[in-house]
């Protein structure tokens, strides 16, 4: 039989991702700086069946801490309170659970805020009127609709800006690409900028604007996306769609391993739940090769309040 | 051979190896770790078995008459839907919301039967736009959301009984009944005789029509009962409820030795294949395998249980051959 | 009383039925005969609901019947043993016989499995087949499962019993023990109608027989008035001679097929036998003998054990069909048409030059040339007058007979110098079973074929076999010589597998 | 019925159906909409076609000899990956990594179609477990992110012969040559006689066995190339290429008269099969459909094609039965 020297924090990726790689970096900074091990597992499915199944194996095991991304905003809490029950703590990283929750700190990007910057980034690229089309990703997510909220309300200001048209429900790139393409062809004398806010949709609009703008004749359409996939970077280079929205995913894997770390230590939280806005950065041309170093400063900016922002020191 | 002939109290077949195959991971794992035989690693482990079998069932009834269904996943999801507006928007009370839901899986069953017959299209085609039709409703009604349960309704998905989940025990009672009324009951041999060859059956006067409604309107029932008890597990209705169905459910059915192209199941051997495939993922994380190439390694010890189990044939056929 | 009335029934581009007024009385066996095609399934598929006519209707006792499906004609007492052989293949002959009527445990619906059992058992010892109720069907032989068909039918109480072409593939044995029973049936005042291509169990069996011909009804005779040669010519319009195809002088021919001891376990025990070329020898035996079990050793679709095989003199290692095929120029007709013969889904043409694509191919994009294709097709179609609206036909829906015609036409098309023929006339009617008899007594005199012909009719394996060895139990029991009297022939077969002759 | 075994010069069966829909599906949209008669709609909807006729085929070969994979994703996933070492960690010239892609396609067919005529294991649970370990290679190879592809190497996925995408008309160079060798080759017609009726073909001198494997490295094959001009189309080389074709493969085959129990397959029907699929989808942006319920519509969309296609038939059954 195998000794038991078991981790004192897990951190689940849902399955093998950029986003997951970078969430990763951070806590393998996490590990760096502090000497604490951390056991990184990546699932194999973007479920919340999968990431039952392996959490509540990884929970079997003793870890007394774990990071975790919620499958399903309320589906995870379950998982959540089961793992609160055997007395193990957790932080939930990249996205927010229903609320109530059992968690005591989410760390994660505040979405609707960062649809509405990247809607006000849009809006000013287009000179402050015109149509734009509206790409949403997933259907079953109920962060889906805080994004379209969010484009709405910013939207609605503008009384020169509207929206064309909505798609949605892409959970691939392939079938983003598909109806991206659907759209600019049945619409594209109208539009004027593209918007997406989920991953796959931004890789598919980058490659399909990158081909569109290849034709000199084509009209210009100003695209503000999310994520910084190599695509999605390359094509900013380029010039050939103008901006995207840097999310701060090491910093998830960063601080949530901070605060795990913290409450370990015998701090306590200063209120039942609180939500760390792990902060967004606008990518364009000008600071597509220096954003990281931004997006880094605001781990640090976040770290540093840490203790004295949301924490209390042990008795 | 798994169920199919009947008054054979044995174990034949495929059943066989599978069980070898998992006393095998069994006992490994039990080996390599010591919190595997844990009451909470055999909880859940236990749990998700029974989930396993409510879905492999569910699509095992469609294949037991020689059609399939691509609509589960789907089915799955729109119950919850039904669910959770019974719960949540109509604040109907639990029982109420869970029969309305188990309802709606059954009429979505029943359609995709009757379209089937009717129409004399095929069950991939049929169950393969019904699969849209449902998954479209489901976003369309829940606009993506998830909806609230009560306190009170988790009780089932997340109690047990002498540290055994009650959706375990649900099961095991099922799949024991769904197990008699394939060997012994009129109406299992129906389905069964429909599956092995419908004109045969015709010819011994049974309305393989009607048989082919039945096992849709089954497979829809038994979909939408997994989809109320997970909503009771998960503690939420959550939309995506059954995507990721579709694949397990025949991957759970096959290994579980149910025949693709109709008449032959085996209740044990459906527990078994669960048991395999939940073994198998959980041991991966138990061993601390690689999880990047984790699924390489569940298709590589899948591949292993069925090779073992045609070894065993090829060896036990020598032993009779002689 | 059974009444048709004008019943027609028409498929794409033929006309099945036409216009045809029957009638059936209560205690008489009533035959139908007719070329294969003439209607005789289609007018049974209608009498059971299984098909609907076009026109005319079914009067039983004066009421019109109008089935939607096969159930009402149970209900009706109407039962049918269907030409093709229809069974579950997962499931016990216990159950294949009980289907449509299980016992259950008073009205529960769970099975009374011993009780199924039991009555099993009755049915089978009925017709004489000692085997366990308990065997899963689909290992059954062709024969058995026919014989299990029957047994159901006959369990079934039926006041009308229609059978097709019920014992294509028995021997004697069993037609004898089924024809006691259908006496039986008839003395209790039970309408039956058969359906055979086998004259002698017309004669033997029935009392009165009807003559279809291209879906129109020839007319109705009683038996007792009639001659077999009377009843050839109703039928097909002409005289058909019975004689001995005459001699083959195959102590020439140079010896194409050797085998020595040949073992196959559980299966064949023993087997030696050589076959020249010129000549057709005869495997004879009751059903289950063992004789398909060593035709599929000798073209290697099943392991041998032990044992060797010698081609044109030389030691042959025979690996798989295509091996013996290619590198032997051994073919097989399998004896099961419908599971091993055809591509039922594809058109006449494909099943009849499916082993000579390779021959008719370009040489470098081995395109199959449509053209020698399609005349290839032609020379079978007319060759063996098989009645398909055109080789280009889907398989299934030809009549049974003619199926089996397109199912030997593949090997005749294919040329082999050595041909393994499995039950080649089952199911085929008498005028085109003379011609595949004059076919293949043609291939062994004339183009110098070694022919091992594998038949369970005695009158057919004695008509143009040369020598004839008989089968056993798994082993070669002995070996008949000569053609010259065919009642000496009969006599010595019966005697060497153990039984006489009615 | 589609080519089975044959060359039946006319346009049969389910193929006509679908050419009836498609013409409707056209016509209306024509009418709606002025952009889609244009030259960019037509270049990206023939393009999409295009992709999607080869994910069919490669399900279509497997199907034809009577078996199926699950593997056709995976396989495309993999390529993409080896597709992606080569051009960006190995740096190889464009010509030599494409033939390493698409070598490892066939290797990866070629391993399906040997596991499974050796261990006589049906295909379900062999291309099953090796979609998985291709799903495990690809994410533990590339752990997730997708590689760069040189700007050469996006001709032919996105360059155009007089608005008509490379894409298109390579895949209809392909699809004539694919209707050929059913059609009219030895080969061709011995895939159709396994899938048609595997005892009577190998009775008849055909090795079954051999087909199947053949059937396995083409449907590789296949599946490789559509990875291959994925890549160059998207302008990189993304390792979840392939996760969404499972179900498009066998959409299309299927709604394009391929038959699930084998020997029947329609070129041309597979062709009308995706233009259909294509034009629903594009259709219902065309339309502004409301997203959430899109899925909703192409089900009811799909299912009223293939009812368009019963309704002919049994119309043209009376017409020549009377
Ligand atoms: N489903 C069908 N579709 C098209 N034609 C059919 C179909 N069934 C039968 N036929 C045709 O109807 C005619 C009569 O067929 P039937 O099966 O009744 O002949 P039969 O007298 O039973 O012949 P056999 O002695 O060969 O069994 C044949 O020409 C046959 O090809
Ligand atoms: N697949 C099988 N599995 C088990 N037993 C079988 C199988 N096929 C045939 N048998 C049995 O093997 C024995 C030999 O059958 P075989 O078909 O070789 O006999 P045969 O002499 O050709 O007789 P027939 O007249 O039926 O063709 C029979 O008792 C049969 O029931
Ligand atoms: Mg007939
Ligand atoms: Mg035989």
């Amino acid at each position: 039989r195998k000794k038991t020297s078991v981790e004192p924090i897990a951190w689940y990726g849902m399955m093998p991702h950029p986003y997951k790689t970078e969430v990763r970096s951070g806590v393998e900074r996490f590990e760096q700086e502090t000497g604490v091990r951390v056991l990184k597992v990546v699932g194999q499915q973007w479920t919340q069946d999968n990431e039952n199944v392996n959490v509540e194996a990884l929970s079997t095991k003793g870890h007394k801490a774990f990071s975790i991304y919620p499958g399903d905003p309320a589906g995870a809490n379950a998982l959540f309170a089961q793992l609160r029950g055997r007395g193990q703590i957790v932080v939930s990283y990249g996205a927010e659970p229903d609320l109530p929750t059992p968690v005591a700190f989410t760390v994660a990007t505040d979405i609707k805020a960062a649809a509405m910057t990247a809607a006000e980034r849009l809006i000013e690229m287009m000179g402050g009127r015109g149509r734009i089309l509206n790409v949403l990703e997933l259907v079953t997510d109920i962060n889906t609709k805080k994004r379209d909220d969010g484009i709405r309300e910013v939207v609605a200001r503008y009384p020169g800006v509207s929206i064309i048209q909505t798609i949605s429900d892409m959970t691939q790139v392939s079938e983003a690409t598909v109806k991206i393409q659907s759209a600019l062809a049945a619409r594209m004398d109208e539009i004027d900028g593209i918007i997406t806010t989920g991953y796959n949709p931004t890789i598919a609009a980058a490659s399909v604007l990158t081909e569109w703008h290849r034709d000199p004749k084509r009209k210009q359409i100003r695209f503000i996306g999310i994520d910084t996939g190599e695509t999605v970077l390359q094509a900013i280079r380029d010039g050939s769609i103008d901006a995207t929205i840097a999310q701060n995913p090491p910093g998830h894997g960063y601080i949530s391993c901070l605060l795990l770390q913290r409450l370990l230590d015998g701090w306590t939280p200063a209120r039942d739940y609180q939500f760390i806005d792990a902060g967004i950065v606008v990518v364009t041309r000008d600071n597509v090769d220096s954003y990281a170093a931004e997006v880094r400063k605001i781990t640090d900016g976040i770290a540093a309040d840490l203790n004295a922002k949301y924490l209390r020191p042990p008795q | 051979m798994p169920t199919s002939a009947t008054k054979r109290p044995g174990i034949g077949g495929r059943t066989l190896g599978l069980i070898i195959s998992t006393t095998l991971l069994f006992a490994v794992l039990s080996l390599l770790s010591q919190s595997f035989l844990s009451s909470y690693t055999m909880f859940v482990i236990s749990r998700q078995m029974a989930f396993y079998v409510l879905i492999a069932l569910s699509q095992a009834f469609c294949l037991v008459v020689g059609q399939m269904s691509l609509a589960v996943g789907a089915i799955g999801s729109l119950t919850t839907i039904v669910l959770g507006l019974g719960l949540e928007t109509w604040n109907l009370p639990a029982g109420a919301a869970v029969v309305l839901a188990l309802g709606v899986g059954v009429l979505a069953g029943l359609l995709n039967g009757l379209l089937i017959t009717r129409l004399k299209i095929d069950s991939f085609i049929v169950t393969l736009s019904m699969m849209f039709i449902y998954m479209g409703l489901r976003s369309g009604i829940s606009g993506g959301s998830p909806y609230k349960v009560p306190e009170s309704f988790r009780a089932v998905g997340q109690g047990s009984l002498l540290g055994i989940p009650y959706v375990f025990l649900l099961v095991a009672v099922l799949l024991g009944l769904v197990g008699f009324m394939f060997r012994s009951t009129v109406f299992g041999r129906r389905l069964l005789a429909t599956g092995g060859n419908a004109a045969a059956a015709r010819l011994s006067g049974i309305e393989t029509g009607r048989m082919v409604v039945w096992a849709h309107v089954l497979s829809g029932a038994f979909a939408a009962l997994a989809a109320v008890l997970w909503a009771s597990k998960l503690g939420s209705a959550a939309p995506e409820t059954g995507d990721d169905w579709l694949i397990v459910s025949f991957a759970v059915a096959i290994i579980g030795g149910t025949g693709l192209n109709g008449g032959v199941i085996s209740g044990l051997g459906i527990f078994m294949g669960s048991a395999i495939f939940m073994l198998i993922k959980h041991g991966l994380v138990e061993v601390k395998a690689n999880p990047y190439y984790a699924n390489s390694f569940l298709g590589l010890l899948i591949l292993l249980a069925i090779v073992i189990d045609r070894v065993r044939q090829i060896y036990s056929d020598k032993q009779k051959g002689t | 009383m059974l009444e048709l009335k004008g019943v027609s029934k028409r498929f794409p581009g033929v006309q099945a039925l036409d216009g045809v007024s029957l009638m059936f009385a209560p205690g008489e066996i009533h035959a139908l005969v007719g070329e294969n095609g003439a209607g005789k399934s289609t007018l049974i598929k209608i009498i059971t609901g299984l098909l609907q006519p076009d026109r005319g209707e079914v009067h039983r006792d004066g009421r019109r019947l109008r089935f939607r499906s096969y159930r009402d004609s149970l209900a009706e007492g109407i039962d049918i043993v269907s030409q093709e052989i229809e069974v579950i293949p997962e499931s016990t002959i216990a159950e294949n016989i009980m289907l449509d009527k299980l016992i259950t445990r008073g009205k529960t619906g769970i099975i009374d499995w011993p009780a199924v059992h039991r009555a099993a058992r009755a049915c089978l010892e009925r017709v004489g087949l000692p085997l366990p109720t308990g065997t899963v069907i689909k290992r059954l032989s062709a024969a058995h499962k026919q014989l299990v068909q029957v047994a159901k039918a006959l369990a079934a109480d039926a006041r009308v019993l229609l059978l097709d072409e019920p014992t294509s593939s028995l021997t004697e044995h069993e037609v004898a023990t089924l024809f006691g029973i259908l006496r039986d049936l008839r003395d209790k005042g039970v309408t039956i109608i058969f359906v055979s291509h086998k004259f002698e169990e017309v004669f033997a069996l029935c009392d009165k027989v009807s003559v279809l011909r291209d879906g129109r009804l020839v007319g109705t005779k009683s038996l007792q008035d009639l001659t077999r040669k009377e009843l050839v010519r109703m039928m097909i319009g002409r005289d058909i001679d019975r004689a001995h195809l005459g001699r083959l002088d195959a102590e020439r021919g140079r010896e194409m097929l050797r085998a020595e001891r040949l073992v196959r376990k559980g299966k064949v025990e023993n087997a030696s036998f050589a076959v020249r070329a010129g000549e057709i020898l005869g495997f004879y035996g009751l059903v289950g003998a063992g004789r398909t079990e060593l035709a599929r050793v000798l073209i290697g679709e099943d392991r041998l054990d032990a044992g060797t095989i010698y081609v044109r003199g030389e030691k042959a290692r025979i690996r798989s069909v295509a091996d013996s095929l290619e590198r032997y120029g051994i073919g097989y007709v399998s004896e099961n048409r419908k599971e091993e013969g055809l591509l039922l889904q594809s058109p006449v043409r494909t099943n009849i030059t499916i082993a000579v694509w390779p021959r008719i191919a370009g040489r470098i994009v081995r395109a199959v040339s449509r053209t020698k294709e399609t005349a290839i097709a032609y020379r079978m179609i007319d060759g063996l007058d098989i009645r398909t609206r055109g080789p280009e036909q889907k398989t299934e829906d030809l009549s049974g007979g003619n199926q089996q015609k397109v199912c030997l036409s593949k090997w005749l098309a294919a040329d082999c110098d050595i041909l393994i023929i499995d039950e080649p006339t089952v199911g085929v009617d008498v005028g085109a079973k003379d011609q595949i008899h004059r076919l293949i007594w043609d291939l062994a005199k004339t183009r110098g074929k070694a022919i091992i012909l594998i038949s369970s009719d005695m009158p057919e394996i004695v008509r143009i076999a040369n020598r004839i060895l008989v089968f056993r139990d798994r082993r070669i029991v002995g070996e008949i010589q000569g053609v010259d009297d065919p009642a000496k022939s009969y006599a010595e077969l019966s005697a060497a597998i153990g039984m006489h002759l009615h």
